[in-house]
């Protein structure tokens, strides 16, 4: 449609190294080219990189877009950006991650990271069954300020472990002796491997990891095997990428919760668009303040209780 | 004692020039008149190339950027990284270099709010215990190097990690929202009033960060204090023993390098609305990088602080031409990294031949 | 000149101590200048020559001693301190700021401001007046004929920028100037330039002390020549009535005098 | 040449020191002794306090801490800025610095991972070519400081964007899985492998890093380049002109720190098993705080390079200790603030009073 | 010793041009040193003194001229290269590293490796043996006791550094040895035993070239001295038949020589 044609939007990420985001990237690209608008993607330098984003932003009012799509690094702190954008008369909706305020931004799409959490969490608790009593949790979050994305998952699985999570706005200020500790890792393989060391140092007999997103598992993974602890502990994780269900397959991560980040995308597009022609606002999901774009638990080891997907499924519906 | 000698051996090779320069050929050629020009205006080089990328970058972009909204949207994304930039310019003339400078940024951004919010203390006079944070922070680092005579880049390197996890610890990491401080004490966002003037649009700290290095360009260079900054970073032993009080003007430069980063903290926060510790990373070398693009010499005494505000601009109108011309960022880094380089080049060549 | 025993010292050194770590560098040290005079200063490398003058101009503080300016002790704490009691110094390094003006550095820490608010509350330099002084200064002392009073120091050759030196510390030099080795390093023409610039200045009633490895044109020039060796006075002598060759076996160890005041 | 002067400085003050010293005190106080030994022995302080650190933190955690798996666990995390430092080393004793270490390391991992899967080139193949690559940015670097004569801080400010923003173009931001690395190219991986003796825990990247250090220390104590090494950081116009190839010899170090960050590229594959073009972005200031921490004067020509080890393990000693004793990771950082500003003092002591 | 004119040369430079930016240093400058003499060069500050023998000991490269070494033309790129051809330099800085030791210093540039697969392959140097040919080398010119042939260069006085940089100069200088000012800002006593160290050397049959502002010293040692001006050489006079008042006037431009070789 031509009349699309000087319609745009912008993608700002909160890097463009983590496969989630490329492959976000990639969706984005190709929606945008089905519907014949144009679309400039933005990146910080690495997680937690919040003034790039701030730029970005700024770009995107000053090249007369329609809408922009964001993945933000500091939940709280891009708010009075994206205000600023919105009075310009942009759409601006969060991916992946909410603002805080979930409402600063017109719309979210993206997992319900609670449930992605507790998903895992009960898988968990299930899978040890009695000895869940006598767990040992390292927690590997994602960075000190905390985003959104982070105390979601982080709580929804300490939650569905059966575990009190005291405010559930925060994390770490949990109490419960089966919790090792918690650790930050910039949500990449470096920051994942070098905090399991640490929390395995604090205690070598750690049988439970919770990892924010695969990558960080991956890094988790590496120092379990460098201590030979790689078979007797469970490791969990968020995303369901294609290389993380492998992992999966293989045995590395027990279960992971699986999220869609090419739908999170196209849809994004598809509302910028909708939003460009005649002002339509998107809707959220029934009893939620977000549009859900689903999450389903991968694993090959079902638990009682617990939905989930196979491996093999789960490779149908991956991404990356 | 380097300055000392380097000063003997100036002199030395001076006496020689002139020794010899009888039986040579003085006429300057035209190459040389513009070396010459070059020379005695150091703020000259990083205008040109401010100038001539606005331009590049205007006739490939158009009115999206050859806009008063686009221009004036750089200006408020350098703001922060000018203002600290100042103050490294300071720094940097005394022959020093702070990489504190972000550090104190954030901590005393961190103190504005944190004070307001924790103990609930007024915005202004929380704004105030900001400011004498960040100067106490630029007093420490002074007082390093002045009295303790130790290198400025290892005490700033120091202290950049101290001043850093006092802000981590104290803040407990924690953002205080945009919204809160507009409710309960809107000054802290002071330097985000905007105003416009037909598409262009300015913010109280776009203002700030120019009236700061216009002041500070003529503090420089007319009052004695100025003089006395040029005269330590070109040779601190000569200044010294010809009545400067070289401790005491050496403190009061990151004292004030201090304060200015403080400033540049509450802009920070009326640019982002919030108070974020994790902000403000890449002061230190973004700062770093505009006064070098600037043409200010890291062995002191020489160049400019307008400089630092062109170096500090060219960095934007990179950042910003290259993004709208939607090129991966990463090729800003690239030609930023490439500027670095040409520009000590340059100033290299200007030096070498009008020396 | 008169060997002046009799009449009073106009700035006298006793008992200086300085010490640097483990080096000695005045151990005890005795000093005077009489009204009028060119006392020159000689002695060995490290003998504590330069010592002596920074005690005697506040660029360093003696350990222990005293120094009086004009019968009355005075205790400097910084070259600012001897220069407000109008004790100027040339040291042997000139301490000029290559990348300023001749302007800037003839005033340096001592600049003027202008009247009235903004010298007052903006601090602004009175820069047509300084530019004036320094003008004057220069023209004054017969000096030279610099172009542009506001071209940086490192633009000028060598024997100008110690006319410069020489010229600020005459211009503010009201009792006593100091000059450290003003040939040292320079060419003969140069030296002789600065030698007469020496005379010049004497011969305005300003006392000089002299410090240089030079014995020609120390018997050329001073009244009186104070030995220093080993960190202190060893003798001082009349040049009239000895020779450079005798000057130089004091210094060295090789002769010793019979009394302090070889020739009082 | 500030160094030509220095060197006449220097001549001068000590033909001072002997003229006097005839009726000065000679006998050295048992101070001054301690002072002389750990002159000579540039590397005794670090060890000093690494080895205080150990015994403090064993106290403060027991076994925990003061176990084989313990210990060895700080070896596997210092040993990529244990490499990294061993580069800067070489560089600052050149009196030079290297702020795009960092960048030369990952880099260099992305070539050899990218070279294996995008081009299908055999993994050692693929290997030699990152070694390469990371040796050709070396050049870069010393081609631009020894004969363009810029200076080295400015030089690597510079390329560190250039070789960054490479890295980030080329590899177009893709992260090499580690279990298909491990299927494909098991040689990229080749420094992680581990062996353990007792409860210690040892992987080929460990052992490389201590050979590597101690290898350097033998060649520059006991080969003809060493010497020079020092020589040229010491003063760069004297080695010139008693016959070091100044120019020849500090592109060599450059080139050699260059392959040194390349090595560290792989060692960096094999600690976290694939390939992430985001790693190591601390590595320049890390590499620069241990070599600081280790007592190498960054005015060249003075350290031994086994202080920078030293000063690497400190780093790491603080990290874990205190993340065992359960402080938050902040702390870590505001002593190792501390270390720095007290290493440096420190240094400065010995100098002052043995001078 | 003889003013050797009718001998054939052992080092000769001609027409040797060397320009800094505007500065000419050297204006088609001659040069001529004869077997077994001390020639003395003399000149004003910045006359291009240092400048002609950094061109004859490959510190420097001419722009245009050549230089001769028994009569075949060398072409030295480098220090090291007029090093191998015998012809070692004491520069006015010393050219040594401080924190370095003696033996270091000493062997700077051309160090001894050990034989066989440790000196090939792994490029070890051998120290024992450099270091007994240090101490043999001190010992040799009977320079001075230095207790510790590993001691680092800055822990010497000026005088023993002066001594070993002019060892070192003798150890491997087997055709000619320059000195730039070996006795500036020396004391007298250290002055005087670096003269006999040079005359020391002249005795071995060791051709000198010797730089000095001081002229008793020149007159002292040199067999010819040279007289330099404005970059090139103005004169060649003998100190026996001219005083140091007709040098200084040549040196000065006061007084015009009437031919090159005024004493030829
Ligand atoms: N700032 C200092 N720190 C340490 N030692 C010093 C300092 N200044 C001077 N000395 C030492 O004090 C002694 C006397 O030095 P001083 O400069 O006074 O000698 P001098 O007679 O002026 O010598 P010269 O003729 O070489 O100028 C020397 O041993 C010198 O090394
Ligand atoms: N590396 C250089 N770069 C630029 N100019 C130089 C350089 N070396 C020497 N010159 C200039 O060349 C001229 C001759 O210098 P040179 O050092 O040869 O003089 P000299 O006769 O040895 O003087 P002195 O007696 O002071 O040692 C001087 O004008 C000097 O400034
Ligand atoms: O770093 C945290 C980020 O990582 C992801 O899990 C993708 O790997 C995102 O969903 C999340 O925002
Ligand atoms: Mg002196
Ligand atoms: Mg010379």
């Amino acid at each position: 449609e031509s009349h699309m044609a000087d319609v745009s939007a912008c993608l700002i990420t909160k890097t463009d190294t983590n496969p989630f985001f490329v492959k976000m990237r990639e969706g984005a690209q190709q929606a945008a080219e089905e519907m014949g608008i144009t679309l400039n993607a933005y990146a910080g330098n690495v997680d937690g990189d919040h003034e790039t984003q701030v730029d970005a932003i700024e770009t995107c009012i000053a090249n007369g877009a329609s809408g922009i799509l964001i993945t933000a690094s500091d939940t709280s702190a891009i708010v009075s950006a994206v205000t600023q954008a919105r009075d310009a008369g942009l759409l601006v909706i969060a991916l992946d991650t909410p603002l805080n305020p979930i409402d600063a931004a017109d719309a979210t799409f993206a997992t319900d990271n609670f449930l992605a959490g507790e998903l895992i969490g009960q898988w968990a608790a299930a899978k040890l069954g009695e000895e869940a009593a006598n767990a040992k949790i390292a927690m590997l979050d994602l960075g000190v300020s905390q985003p959104s994305v982070d105390v979601l998952r982080d709580q929804g699985f300490l939650t569905g472990f059966g575990i009190d999570t005291k405010d559930p706005n925060k994390w770490g200020d949990e109490d419960d002796p089966r919790i090792v500790g918690n650790d930050v890792t910039a949500g990449n393989e470096e920051g994942g491997r070098t905090a399991m060391e640490n929390l395995l140092a604090k205690d070598p007999e750690i049988n439970v990891v919770y990892t924010i997103n695969e990558p960080a598992a991956a890094g988790a993974y590496e120092a379990l095997k460098s201590f030979g602890r790689e078979n007797d502990v469970l490791i969990v994780s968020v995303d369901g990428g294609c290389p993380g269900v492998a992992n999966v397959a293989d045995g590395i991560i027990g279960a992971t919760s699986q999220q869609y980040p090419l739908e999170m995308a196209k849809l994004g597009v598809e509302a910028i668009a909708q939003y460009a022609e005649d002002g339509t606002l998107p809707e959220n999901t029934e009893g939620k303040d977000f549009y859900d774009t689903g999450v389903k638990l991968v694993t090959d080891e079902p638990v009682d209780g617990v939905d989930s997907i196979s491996v093999e499924e789960g490779q149908e519906l991956c991404w990356g | 004692m380097p300055t000392d000698t380097d000063h003997y051996e100036t002199s030395v090779r001076e006496r020689r020039a002139e020794a010899v320069a009888e039986f040579a050929d003085h006429k300057p050629s035209p190459l040389q008149r513009v070396q010459h020009a070059l020379h005695v205006t150091p703020a000259l080089v990083p205008l040109i190339v401010l100038l001539a990328s606005i331009v590049v970058f205007g006739a490939l972009l158009g009115s999206r950027f050859f806009s008063p909204f686009a221009l004036t949207l750089i200006l408020q994304q350098v703001q922060i990284v000018g203002i600290v930039a100042a103050a490294q310019s300071l720094v940097i003339l005394t022959a020093g270099i702070d990489l504190s400078v972000g550090a104190i940024m954030v901590l005393s951004s961190v103190v504005m709010g944190q004070f307001t919010f924790r103990y609930g203390i007024p915005g202004p006079v929380a704004v105030a215990c900001g400011l004498a944070v960040g100067t106490a922070c630029g007093f420490l680092n002074g007082w390093l190097v002045a009295r303790m005579k130790l290198p400025p880049f290892i005490v700033t390197l120091g202290t950049w990690q101290i001043f850093l996890a006092t802000n981590y610890l104290y803040s407990a990491n924690e953002t205080i929202r945009a919204q809160d401080i507009e409710a309960t004490a809107p000054i802290l966002q002071f330097f985000g009033a905007k105003f416009s003037i037909g598409g262009a649009v300015f913010t109280v700290g776009v203002v700030f960060m120019i009236t700061l290095i216009l002041g500070l360009g003529w503090v420089l260079r007319h009052t004695a204090w100025g003089r006395h900054v040029y005269a330590l970073g070109d040779d601190a032993e000569a200044a010294q023993l010809s009545g400067v009080d070289v401790k005491r003007t050496l403190i009061s430069v990151y004292m004030l390098s201090g304060l200015i980063c403080a400033f540049a903290g509450w802009a920070l926060i009326g640019r982002i609305g919030s108070v974020s510790p994790t902000s403000g990373y890449d002061a230190n070398i973004e700062s770093i990088t505009a006064v070098v693009i600037g043409g200010i010499s890291l062995f002191g005494g020489r160049g400019s602080i307008m400089g630092s505000l062109f170096g500090a601009l060219i960095v934007g109108v990179f950042s910003l031409g290259l993004r709208l011309l939607g090129a991966d960022a990463q090729w800003t880094y690239f030609f930023i990294g490439v500027l670095i380089i040409a520009a000590v080049a340059v100033d290299q060549w200007i030096r070498k031949v009008s020396a | 000149m008169s060997i002046g025993q009799k009449r009073e010292p106009i700035l006298t050194g006793r008992n200086l101590v300085k010490r640097y770590g483990k080096v000695v560098a005045l151990d005890h040290c005795d000093f005077d200048l009489y009204p009028g005079e060119i006392l020159a200063v000689i002695g060995d490398n490290g003998a504590g020559k330069s010592t002596l003058i920074k005690a005697l101009s506040g660029a360093v503080i003696p350990d222990a001693g005293e120094v009086r300016l004009e019968g009355k002790p005075v205790h400097f704490t910084s070259p600012n301190d001897a220069r407000h009691a109008g004790i100027e110094t040339v040291y042997q390094t000139l301490a000029m700021s290559p990348a300023l003006s001749i302007t800037d550095n003839m005033f340096m820490g001592r600049e003027m401001r202008k009247p009235g608010f903004r010298g007052k509350w903006l601090r602004q330099l009175d820069r047509p007046a300084m530019e004036k002084f320094a003008r004057d200064k220069l023209n004054d002392l017969g000096l030279m004929t610099i172009q542009n009073i506001n071209q940086a120091v490192e633009t000028l050759s060598g024997g100008q920028r110690q006319g410069v030196a020489v010229a600020r510390a005459a211009a503010f030099g009201s009792r006593v100037i100091i000059l450290d080795e003003p040939t040292a390093a320079l060419g003969v023409k140069e030296s002789r330039r600065v030698l007469e610039l020496i005379l010049d200045v004497r011969s305005r009633g300003i006392p000089i002390i002299l410090i240089s490895h030079n014995m020609p044109h120390v018997f050329e020039l001073a009244d009186r020549v104070h030995v220093h060796r080993l960190g202190k006075r060893l003798c001082v002598i009349d040049p009239k009535n000895h020779s450079m060759s005798d000057a130089v076996a004091y210094m060295t160890g090789a002769k010793v005098p019979e009394t302090e005041f070889e020739t009082a």
